[in-house]
């Protein structure tokens, strides 16, 4: 096992892959001679030349619809959006053509498509450039939506995601590139649509994902010292949605909260609470809450930034809650 | 050309057309839903174009696509039985009238998005770069998506990367009842291409031969340059835009002064006195497209309905665990 | 009070508001000459002239992003976008844009714009044209998401949208443009963010809106012929939503059920689900569930897309399983 | 022009290049934080453009702004109270670097997401269309923001409605890392201009009296004949894309050539040879503004934080009940 960085992490699935399929190749913005603005792909310039590290005009649509379109004629683009912000500027191919071609055109078509892309706020940017929209692509099927907590799981998901014959919008995290763990040696997958208890505990689970399990893990240190032992369930994959560890977590724990970066309302908390309700209902001995966003665009200073962000403290207070 | 593709190309343009009018009369009676795009009016389009490329060259339209998916070489068989909804149809019944498409075929469906599928077609021809071959990517639209942002992208990306696109506008005048130049800076749609410095040119729609001629040498530009062109087609669509259209944006006299320019008249009359063939002749092939017609509608409807089972099929290619 | 289809309703609120406020204009596709693909403005352009009721290129950037500059600059634009399928393709303008320039310019800017929009599945029209996307619109603070089930309500809510200096997205629905409906004589308005009990009960609450207040209202037909009685809540606002009503009704009746068209995961239900988990967890006699759209893109077959959509007896069942 | 405005725009030109350069300070120091796009190499453009508008037309640009503020008449402490994220900043700290705008300037904001403030501009253009006035809304854009589908969509539409927009490319060579040639279909971005039969030019953005001539003709042209126009400015960024940049697109050669161009260099030098002003007097003005950027950063540094309850305002106009 060695212990590397998220950015690591990534840049080995993403070579590993180009390594191992010719037909695997990266377009987007910046990814080349720039390396990648958030330097995920520095040196796949010089190493796979421009055939394979395409560098695009700006322009979303054509980064993803010509990667659809790529795809369907049988190659394996790993398309991607500087950051989720800009996948607005995607929506239709992403939610309309890519979740729909297989199945409209009755199986005729298939769409074997990476869509890389990096959500999150706490870095100043303001507004439109600083959000964690993910609930909002979870919401259309024939999509599959991941979004890795630990450089492990980022590596072999990314490696199952580029191999996967469906469409994958995948979502990193802007401010965990430089966070580390430990990874497997060699070659490994990780299923796509398996989510996974990163911590054992019996007071109450804490379900969540992405920089949300960075901020429980932080969470759950700060509980234990007080004699509470929350159980961390990852969702690792927003579509298909794993409930099964949670729910037999949460059959154990009798107690729940969610937690996750974006805003509460219709987000990812919501449906799991909503699983949670429905398939668990006589375990619940309090309501599962939710811990996210406020109900805010999120503000250039600072400290209203944070503010606005759920943070550590938030996380611990709303676990006493439900254990009260 | 042969006289043998040539009478080909007018046995296309008749099933064409027969096609959609008992499809109308089909839609009328409840049997096909949705909307449904007729083509009736633009055969020659579709019909010269196609006739012009190699199989190894791809296609790729927009929703108005019965005709081109049997320019293709998709069966009357085959599209009927998708115009009701059956699992016969070459997308068993979910894609429907605007979602006809045939990989074997090379064709690459009609997409409901306006201009949506221009990106793609850059993507199709990304693949035969990226390949090292020559084939070239024929992506049909109309004059209304040249205004969507879709188009702009598409048609930069393949020109700064060289792809081997064949752009082809298909200008019937209308966006639904938006006329050309009340909607796009440009009348002449053609000269869109000298904002991305591409070849283009302009050619008579109503007349097959002068497509395909117009076709061929922009196909063998594609090709030969490793460049994109822009070829712009102007015709007329002589039904609504889709069921139901009030046509309150256009005259009675403005339909009736193109049907004068009618491709299949125009076709017939040219295959005549250039002595190709004889009205009997003729006569014939429409004879026998009426029957295939006939028997294209009793295979649909005879065909089973999709079962409850494909409800959940194609979400995904593999099995996943939710 | 009149009886006028949700159509006529529509049409008159955007009259009476072009009447009243000169700086009130129409942009759209097709909304002029052609009358509006759904008819509703039907007779406009002769009234109001090319003006007042501009017909746009198919370009779903420039209507949205246009609308806002206008609005921006002082008009009040109802900007149409012809199906909500094609907002995705404006998907920047109205989350990233609209929502947020009045937040991240400090209350420089105000963007008092309605883009009116139609949903729904159930025509055939394939898996790109046939969807109720609505709940991702509801996800993003800044935007206001309006989606009336009564021709009293779209009217007096068009009106207030119009009137409103926040930007509002206002979904119809495309398949009851014809229902029929009382309308209180002479102007009105109905506020913004207020759910409304549509139906009084007393043995469970169904929790609706839009088209499923239609198929809400036929099963509390038939669970009242088997005794029991629905108390329909309809939410009419998503965003900013309002859970009193729910709650209230909720209290009361101990059981409910969610009904919406739209997919399930990630949809409008999953946020009732937990707001109602969250408030009033110790009335809770049942898990709240869920009646909405099965996970598939949208069949053109009409057997295959009646059987995605959720249907009358798809209520009726649930609403006797949370009795049970 | 008068020897006023020319020692204003002197003035203008030298505030710009002190404000960022003490702005790279702070963003060092951790005071400023998020994205922060410098203009220094570019003050010609904004300088020449805004000094050629009236006070009544409308000015709207991208991230890249500070320039473009304190072009409109903004002071550089608002700009520094928004850089440093203080509620005595245009947009209340809460808009930061990339979000300078004033109503009451006339100035639109800059815009963060490239090319979607192009139909914003349209739109503004639309109100004043409305208006029956002849007012002109300004609209900047980086050379990068020419390939994406806002601006083809905002472009066509300006032309279709024969709305008043000057829509000015700064083409400062590269969008980020990629070169023009490497991303656009044409490398004269101007050309651009023909896709929508529009009027177009080209003008040497170094310079900012070429900038001011050019851009007084194409605002005329607006005025006058209601039909947008399109100017494309030529010039340089000195510094990275943004901070951080690790500059590996581009040779120290190419920047050094660009430096000799040096926009406050050449209208220096240009003032001094038409003794419009003496080397003295210029000397003084960037004395006045040295003291005017050290002013402004001691208002920004006293200057309040927002406080907490600025988090929940300006999310909607109105108090609503949720
Ligand atoms: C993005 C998008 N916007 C709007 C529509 C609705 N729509 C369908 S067809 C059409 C007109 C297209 O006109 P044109 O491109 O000229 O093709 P034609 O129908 O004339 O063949 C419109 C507006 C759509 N399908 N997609
Ligand atoms: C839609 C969108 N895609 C990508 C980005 C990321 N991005 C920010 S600035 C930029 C380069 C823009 O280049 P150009 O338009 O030439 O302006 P310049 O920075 O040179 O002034 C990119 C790609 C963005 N902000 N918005
Ligand atoms: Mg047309
Ligand atoms: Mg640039």
């Amino acid at each position: 096992m060695a212990k590397i960085t998220m950015r690591e992490a990534i840049s080995q699935a993403l070579m590993e892959e180009m390594d191992r399929d010719p037909n695997v190749f990266i377009m987007g913005e910046e990814v080349g001679v720039w390396g990648g603005s958030y330097a995920v792909t520095k040196g796949f310039y010089d190493k796979y030349g421009p055939k394979r590290v395409k560098d695009t005009p700006i322009a979303e649509n054509a980064i993803v619809g010509g990667a659809i379109g790529a795809a369907m004629a049988g190659l394996r683009p790993v398309a991607e959006l500087m950051t989720i912000n800009f996948a607005f500027s995607a929506m239709d191919y992403i939610v309309n053509q890519a979740a729909k071609l297989h199945y409209m055109f009755g199986g005729q078509f298939t769409v074997p498509l990476v869509i890389r892309t990096v959500g999150g706020g706490g870095r100043q940017l303001g507004a439109t450039h600083s959000q964690t929209p993910d609930a909002i692509f979870a919401h259309f099927p024939g999509l599959k939506v991941v979004s890795p907590g630990t450089p492990e799981d980022a590596k072999g998901l990314l490696k199952s995601a580029i191999r996967s014959n469906d469409p994958v919008f995948f979502i990193e995290h802007a401010t965990m590139y430089q966070v580390r763990g430990e990874v497997p040696d060699g070659e490994y997958l990780i299923p796509i649509g398996k989510s996974k208890v990163q911590r054992a505990g019996k007071d109450l689970t804490i379900v969540t994902y992405c920089k949300g399990l960075e901020l429980s893990m932080k969470a759950a240190e700060e509980l234990s010292k007080e004699g509470i032992e929350a159980e961390i369930v990852d969702l690792r994959t927003l579509r298909p949605l794993d409930m099964e560890p949670v729910l037999e977590s949460f059959k154990k724990t009798n107690r729940a909260i969610v937690v996750e970066e974006g805003w509460k309302s219709y987000g990812v908390g919501a449906e799991v609470v909503s699983g949670i309700t429905e398939e668990a209902f006589d375990y619940m001995d309090a309501p599962v809450l939710r811990v996210a966003q406020k109900e805010v665009p999120l503000p250039y200073n600072r400290a209203l930034e944070q503010a606005a962000l759920p943070q550590v403290p938030d996380i611990v207070a709303t676990a006493k809650e439900v254990l009260r | 050309m042969k006289k043998e593709q040539l009478l080909d190309m007018y046995h296309q343009m008749v099933l064409v057309r027969r096609v959609e009018e008992r499809g109308m009369e089909l839609y009328q009676a409840g049997k096909i839903g949705g909307f449904m795009h007729l083509y009736i009016g633009q055969e020659a389009v579709g019909t010269g174009l196609i006739a012009a490329r190699e199989d190894r060259d791809r296609v790729i339209t927009a929703y108005r696509d019965h005709g081109v998916a049997i320019n293709c070489g998709i069966s009357a068989d085959e599209v009927m039985a998708e115009l009701l909804g059956k699992v016969t149809g070459m997308s068993r019944g979910k894609g429907g009238s605007m979602h006809m498409a045939s990989v074997e075929k090379n064709m690459w469906g009609g997409h409901a998005i306006v201009g949506g599928h221009l990106p793609i077609a850059a993507g199709l021809a990304i693949r035969d770069q990226y390949e090292g071959n020559d084939n070239v990517t024929i992506c049909m639209f109309g004059d209304g998506a040249t205004n969507i942002g879709y188009f702009h992208e598409a048609l930069n990306l393949s020109k700064a990367w060289g792809l081997r696109v064949l752009w082809v506008c298909e200008n019937n005048q209308y966006g639904m009842g938006t006329a050309v130049e009340r909607a796009s800076a440009v009348t002449e749609i053609y000269q869109k291409a000298d904002g991305y410095a591409m070849k283009s040119s302009q050619v008579d729609g109503m007349d097959v031969m002068k497509v395909y001629e117009a076709a061929k040498e922009a196909i063998d530009y594609v090709r030969k340059e490793g460049q994109p062109y822009f070829l712009e087609i102007d015709t007329y669509r002589y039904q609504g835009h889709s069921m139901g259209d009030p046509e309150r944006y256009r005259s009675r006299d403005e339909v009736k002064k193109w049907h004068e320019k009618d491709p299949i008249g125009v076709f017939n009359k040219y295959l005549i006195e250039n002595k190709i063939a004889s009205a009997k002749k003729l006569s014939e092939i429409e004879a026998s497209v009426e029957e295939e017609v006939e028997k294209s509608i009793e295979f649909a409807e005879t065909s089973p309905e999709p079962g409850m089972d494909e409800l959940f099929k194609h979400v995904y290619v593999e099995e996943t665990s939710a």
